[in-house]
């Protein structure tokens, strides 16, 4: 039987990659991935939950669909709006797109 | 140790293995590979925590669409792609520095709390959540409301996507 | 609708008319003058009506048709404003109507409607005929239209805004708000050809003469409103509001509030109707086109200062007893006594056809103000109804002469001619009959031709009462002024119509259009007919068939019914005596003046001719006495000493030392303090900007890892302080 | 007897049996059990392609009217074999500037993809896979994976021609995922579960009787995805040289061959457990070897039913795919989706009869596809006719054609 840490613990440090690919990578759609791999933890996060604390209920459930469409959905225009970028300036990488600076 | 915590632990390997590989690999296109196989090994995660639906789920919408939608994004920015620049900015050990930071946080604050190595209770068989599931996303009473504005998110997203990414010239897909 | 509603609406039309023409038909003359005549015609309608039904009232003069709306908010109530109809107003009304439609449809034909535009017509000029070429291709010199045409029945139609407004209104207030406005209208019109310098300056001479009296109005007005608190004539007019008036002394030459109020009224009167000394901007009025005369003369103004006079009666003679005049009235009497001979003298060694209208009005309404002053209420309402009438006959008919001899000056070409001059006259009488036939009955009228005319029986009732009531020097100098007029008159017809033409331009005048001739027939019906309903009850033969209904009805407007003077033949053998011997003196001195010969009293009267001739030097002293010193007051002292040298002199100082004190709140407080505080901030902000913004690097990553580092640092702080 | 009436299950008991007879742990021996089977699977399906390329190759031939392979074998049935040594016998090339990793993957995924699919689909009663209560959805994630293979292969062989290709492979297949997936929630909705065995065992009368509607929707955006003609886009030698696999030689390419034709015959497979009843058929219960040969024998005729849409239609534009795919089918998918619903909560509620049941089913479809004849026909009336570019012309002069006039005549 597996506790209930193993899969927080594996979420925590996929939560972790996430967040380091989002703060480091150069590549706006690696970003994008990083996000992604957080947004995975999270429902990881949730359906452990689910399974072990409360089985018969389904709301963390529900929330998981929710995330996924979410998820899905920010994908979609997150990239959009790569592309778009990447056509106006020829470029994707985060730390060139930076003409709000002073 | 038994064998599915061995499963377990090879599945958390190979997923936190593709996920590093995700962050680090300087080829974009691996780098949505090793994604797929992480999403993959998340699925097998679903499936040892009884989702098999959300396993499904989660091999159609990221591995069908998603994974499609980042491959798709990468080859229409491919020539971006192929300048070979540093893999990470100017600041990645600080985020080095951040993630692990993190982690730690986490995985202390976790460890204060009590249930934090609850086992699993038995699955009453007869329950079929996946009904229940489908009932209370339908259900007035339950979460028809976050599901409707769901749906709309959904669709509202698709039109901004396709509004963002239309240039001068045509259409994204 | 309800009579009084009506008689709110009497004096609309011309305004109206007033406002259409100047704001939106100025273009389209023959639409002008269409509004124009058609507002005097609704007026004209609107106050005959008013008048059958004043007729059909018994007791008018106590139950007068009167409404009134409050105004004007002021201290305690408010300041009610109305329309009052009553003998006398309802009277006034009715030659007014007359007069003012008649004019008006005068003035189309006078203005030239209908002829082509002139060759070299100016706005601010008279015209001066235009080439017209006929069928056979001969070129004509022909009149040309008024170029200010639908400007003229602007004007005029003001005017007669005013003065219905003054016959109609119920206070002293409207009334001399429609006074003012025929102030303005009158300076507008005598100054209508304003290119003419003559015509300015005639304009402001009248304006600013008629000023020195209305300001003595205006303060008779609110002497008189401080004093009993209101300005409606029947409220004054109570008992115990004029005992009041009476017993408070004025404190002012011993006289009584009433007196004095009377005194500076009448000086208001004064002014408008040109009674000596204020008389002199009468004549230069004829500067005017002459429908304005006869507006002015005969129909508004003049006539308006007799009726205001005769409106403030009851106050003039509040404290008469019958015999022996009150200071006030002992004024008016001698003022228009004084006038009537004075004028009448002028009057005779004038040469300009309209100036001696001019001066005959002056005297004219020297008797009425006279007879106002010895008490004869209904004599001078008689004399003003009948002189509106002939007066207005009078001037039209000499506009119509003008006009046909200016005809045939544009005819012959002959432009040194004067056409307003008598002596270049003579023997009109077959080129301008119904001129001539109409003239001659004004002028009879107005010397009081006996029985027939209507200047007789007034004009005899006047002297009827100065010769009752025992005021023999009042009585004598009205006999001579009779005399005189009845000589000038005769003079003026002879020279203009008898013997014959002086000039190629008499020789070719001819008569005038319909729209002319028709009001002189009018007006002279009425100048015959209208006086037989005055005539006194025991007049000799005459008197049994007469109800002598003028004086029933007009008398009737005062509180106590005026008896009529029980008869007398001396004044009625004077003014028959005065009369004709008047007019034949005139026709025998005057019945065959050669072309070019000079007047033929000059030689005997010579120098009292000149001083005649020259009006007394009056305009001369005026000159001297007012003008002058006014204009060095302004010139000089006000304008150099004063503006220029101890006004600016001191804003000088105050600006000098106001920049003096802007330049050290500039230099000393604004530049260092103020602005070095605000550019201390400027100037810290920005550095502190510079320095700061290193950290917006535009990169959304160190932005996030920026928000990490602070939640980790919260976080960590929370943790610790959890238990 | 229970040999001849149920082979598989008795082998299956009897390893079982064997394998626990050892004494190894259960979980282990399920373990076991299931590769075994997973093997078992993959291998026969890839030995049926050999039967199956045959069987098409001859069939083309046929409907276009000459022989096909016939030197090979008696009537060239054994054509396939040389082909299969040609091709192990290739040499493997690998293009320049190839991303060599994905390149090599690519065919690997593109049959596991096939071969996953039937993990879900039951042969005969009691035997399937694995019976997972979401299986509809595992369908559709497995064809997923298809696409992905696809993708892959286009994208790493770094050839422009390649890329088009994968491009409008995904284009095509995604867009044609929609009104697959909605025709799958037809059966899902009246078997009210998602398992693919569940389903199966509901139908005591075929969904086709049901919805003949959404079984023609499947079939058509089956030939969709798997990118045969008139779909096949992905490979239209007229526009780009040979699709994603223009670069892939010797075995590569085999596995793409393969996958091919599995997929099409594994989408038949699909479409007779969704519609055509699986395995059912008389006396399948008893015995169910029958069932597998009914189960066999239905997907034959479908797969024959591909064939012979493939042998007789044109190659339709891209243009024309994707608006058919966008505007057609997936309304009326969507509608028939919302009526079936409708209709069937509606009758579950009232608890109508079978037949009840069955004549509203089909009335609704009839309608829709009432509906639709009206809508292609104003669209017909509503588009020009284009005019022809030239009068076709007799080239060879036969006996009843006019000779060709030359210009100089």
């Amino acid at each position: 039987m597996i506790p209930l840490s193993w899969y927080l613990i594996l979420a925590a440090a996929l939560f972790c990659l996430g967040l380091f690919g989002v703060l480091a990578r150069k590549n706006a759609v690696a970003i994008l991935m990083g996000i992604e791999l957080m947004l995975n933890a999270v429902i990881i996060n949730l359906i452990a939950f689910w399974r072990y604390l409360k089985p018969d209920q389904v709301n963390a459930l529900v929330f998981a669909l929710i995330v996924f469409a979410v998820s899905a959905a920010e994908v979609a225009v997150g990239l959009a709006l790569v592309i778009s970028i990447y056509r106006r300036r020829g470029t994707v990488a985060a730390d060139e797109i930076d003409l709000m600076k002073w | 140790m038994t064998p599915d915590m061995i499963l377990f632990l090879v599945i958390a390997l190979v997923t936190l293995a593709a996920g590093f590989m995700v962050v680090t690999t300087p080829n974009i296109v691996h780098a949505a590979l090793w994604l797929i196989l992480n999403l993959f090994a998340v699925a097998v995660l679903y499936v040892m925590l009884n989702a098999g639906f959300f396993a499904m789920v989660q091999v159609v919408v990221y591995i069908g669409a998603i994974a499609i939608l980042f491959i798709f994004a990468i080859m229409l920015t491919r020539h971006a792609m192929r300048d070979s620049g540093p893999r990470f900015n100017t600041d990645w050990p600080m985020a080095a520095i951040l993630g692990v930071a993190l982690l730690a946080a986490l995985i202390w604050i976790l460890s204060r709390w009590q249930s934090f190595m609850t086992l699993p209770p038995m699955l009453t068989s007869d329950t079929d959540i996946l009904r229940q599931l489908g009932q209370a996303l339908v259900s007035p009473n339950a979460f028809f409301i976050p599901f409707e504005i769901a749906s709309v998110l959904l669709v509202a997203a698709m039109i901004g996507a396709i509004y963002v990414a239309w240039g001068k010239s045509g259409g994204k897909k | 609708m309800a009579i009084e509603t009506l008689i709110w609406f009497v004096p609309a039309p011309p305004l109206l008319a007033f406002f259409l023409i100047l704001l939106f038909t100025n273009r389209n003359k023959a639409l002008s003058h269409t509004i124009a005549v058609g507002a005097a015609l609704l007026s004209f309608t609107g106050s005959m009506i008013v008048f059958w039904q004043a007729l059909c009232v018994e007791e008018l003069g106590k139950y007068p048709f009167e409404s009134s709306i409050n105004w004007l908010p002021v201290a305690k109530g408010w300041l009610a404003v109305g329309v009052l109809i009553d003998p006398l107003s309802a009277t006034t009304l009715f030659f007014v109507g007359w007069t003012v439609l008649m004019i008006f449809i005068y003035s189309v034909g006078y203005n030239n409607y209908g002829q082509p535009a002139g060759d070299h017509d100016k706005p601010g000029l008279q015209p001066h005929g235009a080439t017209a070429a006929d069928e056979y291709g001969h070129t004509h010199h022909v009149p040309s239209i008024e170029p200010m045409y639908s400007r003229f029945f602007a004007f005029i139609g003001l005017f007669a805004f005013g003065m219905y407004l003054l016959v109609v209104s119920n206070n002293l207030l409207t009334v001399f708000v429609g006074w003012e406005i025929m102030g303005l209208c009158s300076y507008l019109l005598i100054g209508f050809w304003y290119a003419k310098p003559s015509a300015r300056a005639a304009a402001i001479k009248a304006f600013i003469t008629t000023r020195v009296g209305d300001v003595f109005m205006l303060l008779g007005i609110v002497y008189l409103y401080s004093a009993t608190g209101t300005l409606n004539f029947r409220t004054i007019f109570s008992e115990e509001i004029l005992r009041r008036l009476v017993e408070t002394p004025a404190g002012f030459l011993g006289l009584s509030t009433a007196g004095l109020i009377s005194i500076l009224l009448f000086i208001g009167t004064v002014g408008k109707s040109a009674q000596w000394p204020l008389h002199v901007w009468l004549p230069d009025a004829m500067e005017g086109p002459t429908p304005v005369s006869a507006m002015i003369h005969a129909a508004a103004m003049v006539s308006a200062g007799v009726y205001a006079a005769l409106r403030m009666f009851p106050l003039l003679n509040a404290e008469w007893q019958g015999h022996g005049l009150t200071p006030a009235m002992t004024v008016i009497a001698f003022i228009g006594a004084f006038t009537a001979l004075f004028a009448a003298v002028i009057a005779v060694a004038q040469n300009d056809i309209k100036r001696v209208l001019a001066y005959s009005t002056i005297s004219q309404l020297g008797y009425m103000i006279a007879a106002v002053g010895i008490g004869a209420y209904v004599a001078a309402a008689f004399h003003l109804v009948m002189h509106a009438f002939f007066k207005a006959l009078l001037f039209l008919g000499s506009g119509s002469v003008i006009h046909g001899v200016e005809h045939g000056v544009l005819h012959t070409g002959e432009h040194d001619v004067d056409p307003q001059n008598m002596f270049n006259m003579g023997g009109l009488k077959d080129k301008m009959p119904v001129t001539f036939w109409t003239f001659l009955i004004g002028g009879f009228a107005l010397s009081g031709f006996p029985l027939i005319t209507a200047g007789f029986w007034s004009k005899d009732e006047i002297l009827a009462d100065a010769f009752g009531h025992g005021h023999l020097a009042v009585f004598s100098t009205l006999a001579l002024a009779a005399l005189l007029t009845a000589f000038y008159t005769m003079r003026q017809i002879t020279l203009t119509f008898l013997g014959k033409p002086r000039t190629e331009s008499a020789k070719h005048a001819q008569e005038t259009t319909w729209t002319m001739t028709l009001p002189l027939v009018v007006l002279a019906v009425f100048s015959v007919v209208a006086g037989w309903s005055g005539i006194p009850k025991h007049f000799p033969l005459l008197g049994m068939f007469s109800s002598n209904w003028f004086h029933e009805f007009v008398g009737g407007t005062l509180l106590e019914r005026p008896e009529t003077v029980e008869f007398s033949f001396i004044p009625l053998l004077t003014s028959l005596v005065v009369a004709l011997g008047g007019l034949f003196l005139g026709w025998l001195v005057y019945r065959n003046v050669p072309a070019g010969a000079e007047d033929p009293l000059k030689r005997p009267l010579g120098m009292l001719y000149t001083w005649m001739h020259n009006k007394f030097y009056f305009d001369q002293l005026y000159d001297f006495l007012f003008v002058r010193p006014v204009i060095w007051f302004a010139e000089v002292f006000t304008f150099l000493w004063m503006d220029r040298g101890l006004i600016d002199g001191i804003l000088h100082a105050i600006a000098h030392f106001t920049g003096v004190l802007g330049s050290f709140f500039r230099q000393g407080i604004d530049a260092p303090i103020i602005n070095g505080f605000g550019d201390l901030v400027g100037d810290s902000t920005k550095k502190a900007g510079q320095s700061l913004r290193v950290i917006q690097t535009g990169q959304v990553q160190q932005y996030m890892i920026a928000a990490l580092i602070f939640v980790f640092g919260t976080l960590i702080f929370f943790l610790y302080s959890l238990p | 007897m229970a040999l001849l009436s149920d082979p598989v299950i008795f082998i299956a008991n009897w390893i079982e049996n064997l394998l626990l007879g050892w004494g190894l742990a259960p979980l282990l021996v399920t373990i076991i059990m299931d590769l075994l089977g997973a093997g078992i699977i993959s291998v026969a399906m890839l030995l049926l392609v050999v039967i199956l390329i045959v069987l098409e190759r001859k069939l083309i031939g046929r409907l276009q009217g000459r022989f096909g392979p016939n030197r090979v074998g008696p009537y060239g049935l054994l054509q396939t074999i040389p082909d299969m040594i040609k091709i192990f016998t290739k040499e493997y090339i690998t293009p320049q500037g190839a991303d060599i990793f994905i390149y090599n993957l690519a065919p690997i995924m593109a049959t596991s993809a096939v071969l996953l699919l039937w993990a879900v689909i039951p042969y005969a009663p009691r035997v399937v896979g694995s019976d997972i209560n979401v299986g509809v959805l595992y369908l559709v994630a497995v064809g997923a994976l298809g696409t992905l293979a696809i993708l892959l292969a286009g994208f790493s062989s770094n050839n422009k021609y390649a890329l088009l290709g994968a491009f409008r492979t995904v284009a095509q297949m995604i867009s044609y995922e929609v009104p697959m997936v909605l025709a799958l929630l037809v059966p899902v909705i009246l078997a009210r579960s998602m398992g693919v065995n569940e389903i199966v065992n509901a139908q005591y009368v075929w969904y086709v009787i049901l919805a003949p509607l959404a079984t023609l929707i499947l079939f058509i955006t089956a030939m969709a995805e798997v990118g045969r003609a008139p779909f096949d886009l992905l490979e239209a030698e007229s526009e780009i040289v040979a699709g994603f696999h223009i670069e892939y030689s010797g075995l590569k390419f085999g596995f793409f061959y393969v996958a091919e034709f599995l997929h099409a015959f594994t989408i038949s497979g699909v479409i007779v457990a969704m519609f055509f009843g699986g395995w059912r058929g008389p006396g399948a219960e008893t015995y169910p070897i029958l069932g597998f040969i009914y189960f066999m024998i239905k997907t034959f005729l479908i797969y024959f039913g591909t064939i012979w849409v493939r042998g007789s239609l044109p190659r339709v534009r891209i243009d024309q795919l994707l608006g058919f795919g966008w505007k057609i089918l997936v309304p009326v998918a969507l509608t028939l989706v919302i009526f079936t619903a409708v209709a069937e909560k509606m009758m579950f509620l009232m608890a109508a009869t079978v037949i009840v049941r069955i004549l509203v089913h089909l009335v609704i479809n009839l309608l829709l596809v009432l509906v639709l004849i009206v809508i292609f026909r104003a669209q017909e009336a509503r588009r020009p006719l284009r005019k022809p570019v030239a009068e076709p012309r007799t080239v060879a002069l036969g006996r009843h054609s006019v000779p060709p006039e030359s210009p100089s005549a």
